[in-house]
């Protein structure tokens, strides 16, 4: 495929010192897709940066005092994957760079993970996540791109980021850049009209730069999905819409790694990855207790944040 | 998650005011239905749901369809209630209530929680700062914005008694109690007379009730007798009240947690320059979004406070 | 099912009466579904009214000066069967009354076959079609409820329909009434997110009174839906949304008889019917002439009614 | 299809002089994209499509989709264009628009036609009579509602030009010329005056400017003489304009194609009691849905004539 032949980025080396604690690490987003297979850092690697991004999750929420940790814990395994395991080309330092690959978090309550995994890219500092949801911080309760550079669409209205990364593929497209798009939504949001206006879309123009992964945690707001509105399973009516799909086990960061392979190897149209995970997965001993494995939208109170520590180190 | 008080007894939010207003009068309601969009823990339909879980429909994160299915239980003779936060109601499911309630006139009852910035944390995404520009923009729909936990109670019987679509704004932050003894006299259309004065009246809905009261007091230490209205119904809008406030006192301050453009600010110029014109003053949100932070900062950085109201007066006053 | 079990209403016969023009024929729409089979009237006599209702589309539109005949066109097989055809239940005198079935056009823009239907039925007269779109009409440009008694749904803005339909079907399981909820869709119409919303909702509740027709005409108002937005085939993405679904030849009334007979006796949630038709049926070799096979939102002018009239004869 | 042209020539209707313009400037605006909701032929984006059909996407009948395909467009530098019925747009679209258009400030470019009662048959679920409102409800949107076919083509520059969302309303029917040498000093936010007077100010946008003037025409005749200001920019609003107007010639009427509720005539009452109150009348739809029927009997029974215009100016006379 012509876009593919077209991709010749690389990203400069140097941007990795932005962050100090970056690294201690050596995964990085600044991978050349094409050398990918050779350069990427070990599946055990990439789970020590998700266990890094998890507990950054539980001490932002936990000092903003709200927001959605759980809805944050079941994304990290791909989140991680896609910034730090060579499947998005992006430079904190430019922000704006036409060729940098696009994340769109369109279940966008679930920012921390994003906060999270942006400061250790380098985007900013690691100090900065615990100004989360207060006065003055670019760090918003829903991502906010007009005041923190890096984000890619300010979200926060469920359903809206699928039509976006539409928007953001046509014009890659047009302006015959590399770039792919990567959409992240919720099972829940899977509820909207819109994403499937743009799941519709996207096969009409065959954007084969698109990728969106469900985040299947198996619960929204006020209960299971499978009560408050089943859609399940997913891979059969996005196929049926003429999307390429697969289904994975979204917390195993090995089939994450396979399939963002797979999806991002797909050039006849867009790619669906349904990430089964667990709403709250790397903290589950602490909300089982609690007797709430939704636990949506609320922040660990400061005794149960230790005891989730405690479980990542 | 509390506002200032003031001198008042912080009480309930008027979310959670309708919640139980809502779970009582279903009892003796059978037509009263609840049609909700995943977040009734949110709106507090959730004690409705509850109580008669036969009667209340949860159909996902799907406001436009969430609208008209609450429109067709209406048109097949219930009284839905069809809630969610007031900016995904109003704004995702506008042309659904355009044009399968308001245009027909269907007897839906609108529920919009979370309204104005007072959220505080989740940030603009979430706050609805436009809704009651869109619903005063739907001929035919009631909209009323109720300022403490009795009126809302007041507010929801109100709302069911009445036979055609209505909107309800709520606020998620507990709020000063208004009514300490209930609002038994509350009636559509009929703004409330909290305080009496001759020097200039304040028009406030919702929040900005008890706001409007702390500037009074202020305002009334220092000699001057403001004139306080509750403007609970921002349409039909009470002309009879602004033309009297306009005659009696000729200053008008009219304060709301909403965007300047639409608001109840814009319904009353309106009565008062085709009344009775004299000059006003306005205090809201402006013309921009907020930001995520913690309530209190919010509306101080948003400048929905008494000193705003009380800057507001002055300034009418040294003009005239 | 209960709501069969339930089922017992009988329309009074002396309904026949209201409108002269219906003694015509022997097809009407007041026969108990239970005895359907029975004493519904044969194809050919369908085939008639059908006729009959054609050529008033031609002449309210013709009248009108606008209006959308070719999407009435496609779709007068469908609203024939269901009023005349023994599978709905009504009574023009009584338009409210509660154990009634419902006809939601969701594509209301192609009123005039409903107003030519229900004056065939009797809810007014005949001569009232002529002033369809005139000012003071309750014949408007799209179905106002409020104005025009019969009417279940005020539409026009595409989308809304099947979400209603939702609702009255809840609201009569509610109530434990025996009525069906009839809801027609354009295929450009299925483009609206809303209808997909609708769709999963219908099958959380497991809605066997509804049941959705799709006017699948291959066109909408810039093309055919194939080129502006594919979605066919519709039966496998509906089914995939837990739905019964069949595809028919819409244009045929034995096949739209027998799809309804399928539709209504399917127990086990909602159904659907994908009406394969053409946009202009029954004028077609006028549209071919004019070099337009969709035609959309024109009347005929009076020379070309004149022609089609007689293709209707 | 035509209104009232009074003695005024017809000229294009707005949403024609828009397609054409469009046209034109796409050629030398490379990163100007179209986004369609199966609406082109209506709109008239479809001769930029013909023109450039690399260029052009057309989503289906799919609002919310449209517009948040323009915000990922506009997000990665393009410019849309996205268009459909002022209607579909603004109602059906309109929380796609508050959160990915207007909330990040994204340069897309919504254009409403259809706007008004005048489009005539089809009837009101066709009507945008809100838009304007809803517009003006989004903080940081540039709205536009062009007089004439000269006018219109001069916005649909300024738009392009604009960095920023800009909503520009259009009509369906043809409209009298008003700029018949063209409409080089249209700007963005200034209001143009159109006619001198100091007896009283009319304010009007889109249709209702030829029926200003007609109107104006009528009471020079009579002796009085009015000014009338085509305020083509609802926001930002010329409030310079508006504060003359108001100390010059102390009577404003406003009139406009759109409900009273949040619109032209709205905004000006808020400039008008903060800056210098006069009394004023307005001239619009009011809180109703029109119907079906021919353009020229619907603005004649839903009260958007000059002779209103004219009725509205002597009461405010007699008033004082
Ligand atoms: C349009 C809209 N409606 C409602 C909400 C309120 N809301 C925030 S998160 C949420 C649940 C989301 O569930 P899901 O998509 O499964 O995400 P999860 O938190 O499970 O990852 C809801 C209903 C919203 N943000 N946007
Ligand atoms: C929400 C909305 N968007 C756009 C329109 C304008 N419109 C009227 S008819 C039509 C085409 C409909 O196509 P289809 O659903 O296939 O119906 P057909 O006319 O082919 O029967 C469009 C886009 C509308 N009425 N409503
Ligand atoms: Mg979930
Ligand atoms: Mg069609």
């Amino acid at each position: 495929m012509a876009r593919r032949a077209a991709f010749s980025s690389v990203a400069p080396m140097d941007r990795l010192t932005t962050n100090p604690e970056i690294e201690t690490l050596p995964v990085t987003g600044r991978i050349n897709r094409v050398s990918a297979q050779k350069s990427r850092p070990s599946i055990d690697e990439l789970k020590q940066k998700a266990q890094v991004i998890r507990r950054h999750i539980v001490r932002m929420t936990t000092e903003a005092g709200s927001g959605h940790p759980s809805s944050s814990m079941s994304a990290v395994e791909v989140v991680t994957a896609l910034h730090f395991g060579g499947f998005m080309n992006y430079d904190p330092k430019r922000p704006d760079w036409n060729e940098r690959d696009r994340f769109i978090l369109s279940k966008g309550h679930a920012c921390p993970v994003l906060y999270a995994a942006m400061a250790e890219a380098g985007y900013f500092s690691t100090d900065e996540l615990l100004t989360l949801r207060k006065l003055g911080s670019p760090l918003e309760g829903h991502p906010n791109m007009r005041r923190l550079p890096g984000i890619e669409a300010s979200t926060g209205s469920l359903g809206q980021g699928l039509s976006l990364g539409v928007g953001h593929a046509l014009a890659c497209r047009l302006d015959k850049l590399p770039s792919r798009v990567f959409v992240m939504l919720g099972d829940g949001e899977m509820g909207e009209g819109q994403v499937w206006e743009a799941i519709a879309s996207a096969h009409k123009y065959r954007l084969n730069n698109l990728i969106a992964i469900i985040d299947q945690n198996g619960y929204q707001q006020t209960g299971a999905t499978k009560e408050v509105l089943d859609l399940t399973p997913f891979d059969k009516k996005v196929e049926s819409f003429g999307w390429h799909a697969q289904t994975i086990a979204g917390n195993d960061m090995a089939a994450v790694v396979e399939a963002l392979d797979k999806a991002t190897s797909n050039d006849a149209g867009p790619s669906l990855i349904v990430s089964q995970t667990k709403k709250g997965y790397g903290i589950l001993p602490v909300l089982e207790e609690e007797g709430d494995l939704n636990y949506h939208g609320k922040p660990l109170p400061p005794e149960l944040a230790k005891k989730a520590l405690a479980l990542l180190s | 998650m509390a506002v200032e008080a003031g001198k008042r007894k912080l009480g309930q939010a008027t979310r959670d005011a309708f919640g139980d207003a809502l779970e009582r009068l279903g009892a003796s309601r059978p037509e009263v239905v609840t049609v909700d969009g995943d977040v009734g823990n949110s709106t507090r339909t959730e004690k409705f749901a509850k109580a008669f879980p036969d009667r209340a429909f949860n159909v996902g994160i799907a406001e436009s369809n969430m609208v008209g299915v609450a429109a067709g239980l209406a048109a097949a003779g219930k009284t839905p209630v069809a809630a969610s936060f007031a900016c995904f109601l109003m704004c995702n499911a506008y042309d659904q209530i355009r044009m399968s309630v308001a245009f027909p006139g269907m007897n839906v009852k609108l529920v919009g929680s979370h309204a104005g910035i007072s959220i505080g944390e989740d940030g603009p995404s979430q706050m609805g700062i436009e809704d009651v520009a869109l619903a005063c923009s739907l001929p035919g729909v009631v909209v009323i914005v109720p300022a403490d936990a009795a009126s809302t109670e007041a507010a929801t019987a109100a709302m069911l008694d009445h036979d055609g679509p209505v909107y309800l704004r709520l606020g998620r932050a507990k709020v000063p109690v208004i009514y300490e003894n209930g609002c038994e006299n509350f009636e559509i259309g009929k703004a409330i007379r909290l305080r009496d004065g001759n020097d200039a009246t304040i028009i406030a809905n919702g929040l900005m009730v008890s706001v409007a009261l702390d500037a009074a007091d202020e305002l009334a230490a220092a000699g001057v007798n403001v004139r306080v209205l509750d403007m609970h119904t921002a349409k039909p809008i009470d002309e009879d009240a602004i033309v009297a406030a306009a005659k009696e006192t000729g200053r008008i301050v009219v304060a709301e947690e909403h965007l300047a453009a639409g608001g109840l600010g814009s319904l009353v110029a309106q009565v008062v320059t085709r009344t009775r014109p004299v000059p006003m003053e306005y205090v809201n949100v402006g013309d921009r979004y907020a930001e995520s932070g913690d309530p209190e900062g919010l509306l101080r950085k948003y400048g929905l406070t008494s000193a705003a109201i009380v800057a507001a007066i002055r300034k009418l006053e040294d003009e005239g």
